[in-house]
């Protein structure tokens, strides 16, 4: 490990930004579960890097029907949230990992071609939640699924939704030690009544289902037309084929609960 | 009291439990380097530029191997059975596997290995490939081996394990059915929780002490002495103490290498691979292709099989021919047929290596002979108990090598299995009994399968 | 749209040492002055408790308490030739080599107490620690004193060695794989019933319950035989309907590279597992014991593949039983195919798994 | 930086990125955390840092400065081992030793943090943990009895759904 890297550990939320500035050369190391393995295997060699430990970005808000969680916050503190959100946090890895995994993280991961990532990403999109953050131009707020388009030297601080009336939440588990989620789909109704629907692991980054929505209230359909909305390849945890078979099930599951 | 049948707690069981039990990657000595392997990045393809002088300039590197410092190159898991070897330590001319070692560097920590490692300068000159084991002999088939596609054996101008008893196209003849079925079980990891590590330490009289994970001291004593061309008295393997091994170190993977840079060096050297190197570059279980032909009597007795082996090697022969005689000596499995017809192949393909792991060379014939049973079961309507107790091996029934078996126990598994299941039998077979064969256990078809001979 | 559940049987065998013999194991033990015991040995422990129940073997044999005992398998300098932790050699190889050392260093022991207690060695017995004199139990002599005594008194140094090699079993005709000699040390046996539960809609099987069933000649530790059952079995398990190096064999891409990525049997995967332990000896092997720490893992796949057909009515014989082998294998049940061939008293299965089918240099079929 | 390893408050050295484990194994000796991955899949590695199970191949040292660090060596020694020890001990819940410094601190955990004895509780809590030897059954038995301690460490218990048939008997 280069003992050249210049490791920032800030205070304070306003510090974090300041020390992120306009990012790009800065490797942020928010619970570690992504950043530190690849700096140990020498895959991301850091100049300078920030670790959030400190920064004061933990905490989930919930005041009205506004849920405000900071990107420190750990995913297993988001475990007992309603669905899609905490099913779908509970799902990830296992208790140790969930402890020290991030929301910001969870939101930044890249999907290595072995297999998919960012579990948290299709709850979020599916909760029309939008995400703040900084960096270059300042402080920005965006949909999650714009944010997941272009998201590269950005500091994530927080994740905002509005509490849906109803949510769901369903994968494909196959049982093994480290769980990657092959294929899950997030489904709420908002609180205008609007159905979204939202799938990990069907696309590089959480994909929106628009053609399943449109068919939300035949679920057969809508997991059919969910086929359309995606683009599903084959990796090292599931064939593009099975996700093929298994995406109008989870889709259909996720409305069946939503009624 | 008793010792032996005694509930004893593990001899090193506190060790485990305290963190006090030290495995190779535990223990520590002044001056060590660290290793980092150049492995290929292709699966098959000629070498042809290797030169290491710039990794040697990285500073902080002490040390980079290659084949031209082992004194000698190659040398075969079966070499001590007279069988030619066919596998590099390090490769020479060309690589036959992605994920197979070329060099390794030894630097002051992992960083500065991992930057000599970058520092080779090596080219290849990619050839065609072999996956498919079934496709090994046809005409238009990449050659992968310099053998050819499959091992030839070395004995009596056999190219395979062959089996023959009785006359297996009377068996076909004779049956009222003849079910063939193909099975193809994977190749899958050992995974052992402490991945392939070694630290070899120079001492000042000259010997190696070489701190090891080996499932087999001796055998890798003798691997390491061949390879270094020294007595086995220069060497000294500390080990004993391994964190999983299930087949997968006794193959010597790491430890020569390692003694290598140790010696160029002429400090300390641990190489330990990441799981990554565990999971692609170690070898695995092999995967089999089998394809069984049974005649069967429309009352339940098997007459004959007929059966092929296609035994996955990956790019070198390492235990894979034993593993294959060991399989085809297995494939009648807990069971007695009289007519045998059996070919194997060790068949090359541009996988990593296979080799051991736990239930070599049977864990596939298992699958398939009793998958194949099972489906027997279901076409012709038995029990699937009662089918398998009537063939099941008794005392003096004689093995595919015509040896006989002196304490099977084929009946009484099965009949504890139904008893814990719940599963009636029919009185016969309930009452049935691993003692030689007579009356209704003894057809005609089996009349000159028994014997007292062997054991 | 339900889950099935199904049970599949299975019977095996597995040999206990190298095939064809020929792998050497040898130890030697030494007295300390105060009777306790070394033994050198060179076995690697792996997991499977070498150590500990090469001591239990001596301990036994002997005729000393378990904590009498010290084991070293630490180098090769100390220790003599092991062939080594494989082939389900280290109890029935290994062990008899420690035997024989043990069963040396006894009667060296009874010789000793024999001069010292004027007692002919045939007429005593060492019993937890102590020499008795046979049908008088109260003349008794500490093997710590015994041990002493050879030491102090008669300069001796009380020392065992023992050496196991079963001849290599040539193979005498090449073309019918006829040997001279039985080509194993023992072989045990066992049987696995596996209960699963298939889900049709997603292909997903989960295994439910096994019962197994073993003959391990001797259980020289019970508890040690049920954790190498117990351990077999999800490892098995795995080999049934997780594991793959290729998960798109025979194509080498898409290996999983770590534990996210390669199904290794987790914790949530344990099925409730019941365990006979059967006690037929062996002839060869140390107080009859057979070895099993192999055989382990090679019962659960073809019961767990018989015990899908018995869900779902399909055979899956590419393994591991992967949900999408499940479905696919539903998809052509369902299409009226997944059907063998049946021609006259033929019946083919897998036809498109076949080498017939698949390639032109090799075929295989019941003509000669 | 500074942390508290096993009650010995300890300068560290180390780049503030190098993952806790390195710093435990490489830099300050303490190698009963196992390299097992060092990509956070298996526990081998598995410490308490100020009381919570964490990952130490995950955790860049810089983060936790300052944090107290409970290894299995802080666990319990030899002549003197915890509960739950003592149960990996007499329920035979490790074989090759290699997953148990992190299984042996992850069950502590659970338990302390008031985990009950129901089998899939034990399975939830511990999934992350891989044991490549013992398929799991008597790691659960120990976890599900560990909480009283004083067992008899000079035997080892039968397992639970064991039958042995001697050759005579059958």
């Amino acid at each position: 490990m280069a003992e050249a890297t210049e490791v920032l550990t800030p205070d304070s939320p306003e510090a974090a930004a300041a020390a992120f500035g306009e990012g790009g050369d800065v490797t942020i190391i928010g619970g570690g579960t992504i950043m530190v393995p690849l700096v140990t295997h020498g895959v991301v060699q850091p100049n300078k890097a920030l670790i959030l430990a400190d920064a004061g970005l933990e905490g989930v808000d919930q005041s009205g029907t506004t849920v405000t969680i900071g990107a420190m916050t750990s995913v297993s503190a988001l475990s007992e949230l309603d669905a899609p959100l905490g099913p779908c946090a509970a799902n990830l890895g296992d208790s140790e990992v969930r402890d020290q995994a991030t929301v910001g993280g969870n939101l930044c991961a890249v999907a290595p071609p072995e297999h998919p990532t960012g579990d948290l990403q299709g709850a979020f999109v599916a909760l029309g939640a939008s995400v703040r953050s900084t960096g270059a131009g300042g402080e920005r707020i965006e949909p999650v699924a714009d944010f997941l388009a272009d998201r590269d030297n950005r500091l994530v601080l927080d994740v905002t939704y509005e509490q849906p009336q109803a949510g769901a939440f369903e994968s494909l588990d196959r049982p093994h030690t480290h769980h990657p989620t092959p294929l899950a789909v997030s489904g709420a109704r908002l609180a205008d009544g609007s159905i979204q629907l939202a799938a990990t692991g069907a696309a590089p980054t959480a994909v929106r289902l628009p053609s399943a929505e449109a068919e939300a209230s035949d679920p057969d359909a809508a997991g059919t037309a969910a086929l359309g909305d995606v683009r599903l390849v084959d990796d090292a945890v599931s064939s593009a084929w099975y996700r093929e078979r298994i995406l109008p099930v989870l889709v259909r599951r996720v409305l069946e609960q939503l009624g | 009291m008793k010792a032996v049948g005694a509930r004893l707690p593990r001899y090193d069981g506190v060790g485990h439990v305290t963190g006090q039990t030290t495995y190779v990657d535990d223990f520590r000595v002044h001056g060590m380097l660290w290793a980092k392997a150049l492995r290929s990045p292709v699966h098959h393809a000629a070498i042809t530029k290797l030169d290491t002088s710039r990794a040697e300039a990285v500073p902080g590197v002490h040390a980079v191997v290659t084949h031209t410092d082992v004194p000698q190159l190659e040398y075969g898991h079966l070499s001590g059975l007279g069988i030619p070897a066919d596998e590099p330590l390090l490769a020479k001319d060309e690589v036959r596997y992605m994920g197979q070692p070329i060099a390794l560097v030894a630097a002051e920590d992992l960083e500065a290995a991992t930057a000599g490692v970058a520092a080779i300068e090596i080219e290849y000159e990619e050839r065609p490939t072999l996956w498919d084991v079934r496709e090994a002999f046809d005409s238009d088939a990449a050659v992968v081996h310099r053998w050819g596609n499959w091992y030839p054996h070395f004995e009596d101008e056999m190219d395979r394990r062959q089996i023959r008893k009785g006359d297996i196209q009377k068996a076909f003849e004779d049956a009222d059915h003849i079910i063939q079925g193909v099975y193809r079980p994977a190749a899958i990891e050992h995974v052992p929780m402490e991945t392939q590590v070694s630290m070899v330490v120079p001492e000042s009289d000259g010997r190696l002490t070489i701190h090891s994970c080996t499932q087999a001291m001796y055998f890798s004593l003798g691997v390491i002495s061949a390879h270094l061309q020294v007595p086995l008295n220069k060497l000294k393997i500390v080990g004993g103490t391994v964190g999983g091994g299930f087949g997968g170190k006794v193959d010597t993977a790491s430890e020569t290498i390692t003694a290598l840079a140790a010696m160029k060096a002429g400090r300390p050297v641990k190489w330990r691979w990441t799981r990554e190197e565990e999971f692609l570059a170690s070898s695995t279980r092999a995967p089999w292709h089998m394809e069984i032909i049974d005649a069967v009597t429309s009352d339940g007795w098997i007459l004959g099989r007929k059966m092929l082996t296609l035994h996955d090697s990956g790019a070198y022969a390492r235990f894979s021919p034993y593993g294959l005689t060991k399989h085809s000596f297995h494939h009648t499995g807990a069971y007695t047929i009289p007519h045998l017809h059996f070919d194997g192949y060790v068949v090359f393909t541009n996988r990593v290596p296979t080799t051991a792991m736990r239930g070599f060379g049977v864990t596939s014939v298992s699958f398939a002979v009793e998958t194949h049973m099972s489906r027997i079961v279901d076409e012709l309507g038995l029990d699937p108990y009662e089918f398998r107790l009537k063939n099941a091996n008794r005392i003096h029934d004689t093995s595919p090598n015509r040896i006989s078996y002196t304490d099977p126990s084929t009946v009484d598994v099965l009949q504890s299995i139904a008893g814990a299941t719940g599963h009636d039998l029919a009185p016969a077979y309930a009452a049935a009994t691993r003692e030689p064969r007579e009356g209704e256990w003894l057809p005609d078809h089996l009349v000159d399968q028994i014997s007292t001979e062997g054991h | 749209m339900a889950k099935h559940t199904g049970r599949g049987l299975a019977a095996i065998e597995y040999p206990s040492g190298m095939n064809q013999n020929g792998d050497p194991s040898q130890a030697w033990i030494k007295v300390k002055p105060d009777g306790r015991i070394d033994v050198f040995s060179g076995t690697s422990d792996i997991g499977n408790g070498a150590k500990t129940i090469q001591s239990q073997i001596v301990a036994e044999s002997i005729g000393v308490p378990y904590d009498w005992v010290t084991f070293d398998n630490s180098n090769t300098d100390s220790s003599p030739v092991c062939t080594g932790t494989f082939a389900s050699r280290a109890t029935v190889i290994a062990g008899n080599a420690v035997l024989k050392a043990a069963e040396e260093v006894k009667t060296k022991l009874l010789e000793i107490a024999s001069a010292e207690m004027e007692i002919g060695p045939q007429d005593l017995d060492i019993i937890d620690g102590e020499v008795q004199a046979r049908g008088a139990p109260s003349l008794t002599m500490d093997v710590a004193d015994v041990a002493a005594a050879a030491t102090y008194g008669h300069g001796q140094l009380i020392t065992g060695t023992g050496a196991e090699l079963n001849a290599f079993a040539a193979i005498t005709n090449s073309e019918t794989g006829e040997v001279d000699s039985p080509p194993h040390a023992a072989i045990s046996y066992a049987a696995c019933a596996a209960e699963v539960e298939v889900d049709d809609e997603t292909g997903i099987v989960r295994i439910v319950r096994m019962v197994q069933a073993y003959d391990v000649g001797k259980a020289i530790n019970p508890t040690l035989v049920e954790g190498q059952i117990e351990g077999g079995a999800v490892m098995g398990l795995g080999l049934g309907v997780l594991e793959d190096s290729y998960p798109y064999y025979p194509s080498p891409d898409h290996r999983g590279s770590h534990f996210g990525s390669y199904f290794v049997p987790g914790m949530e995967d344990l099925p409730q597992i019941e365990t006979i332990i059967i006690e037929n000896p062996s002839a060869t092997g140390p107080y009859g014991a057979k070895g099993i720490g192999e055989m382990a893992n090679n019962s659960q796949p073809p019961a767990i593949a018989a015990a899908v057909h018995d869900a779902v009515g399909v055979w899956v014989t590419e393994l591991p039983i992967t949900p999408e082998r499940v479905l696919r294998a539903l998809d052509a049940k369902a299409a009226g195919g997944g059907q063998p061939r049946r021609e006259g008293k033929h019946i083919v299965f897998d036809e498109e798994l076949s080498v017939n089918s698949v390639a032109s240099g090799i075929s295989w079929t019941s003509d000669s | 930086m500074n942390i508290t390893v096993n009650g010995d408050e300890l300068e560290v050295r180390s780049p503030g990125l190098t993952s806790l484990l390195r710093v435990l194994r490489d830099e300050l000796d303490v190698v009963g955390p196992k390299a097992g991955c060092e990509a956070g899949g298996c526990g081998a590695c598995t410490v308490l840092v100020d009381g919570a199970p964490r990952r130490s191949c995950l955790t860049a040292v810089a983060a936790i400065d300052g944090a107290e660090v409970t290894t299995v060596e802080g666990l319990g020694a030899a002549d003197d081992l915890s509960p739950v020890q003592q149960a990996f001990v007499h329920y035979y819940a490790a074989q090759c030793g290699f997953c148990t410094p992190g299984m042996v601190v992850a069950a502590t955990h659970y338990l302390d943090s008031g985990g009950s004895d129901d089998r899939k509780e034990i399975q939830e809590a511990l999934r992350g943990h891989v044991c490549r030897c013992t398929g799991y059954v008597k790691i659960i038995e120990a976890v599900a009895a560990a909480r009283g301690g004083n067992f008899d460490l000079t035997t080892t218990a039968e397992g639970g759904y064991t039958t042995v048939m001697t050759g005579d008997a059958k």
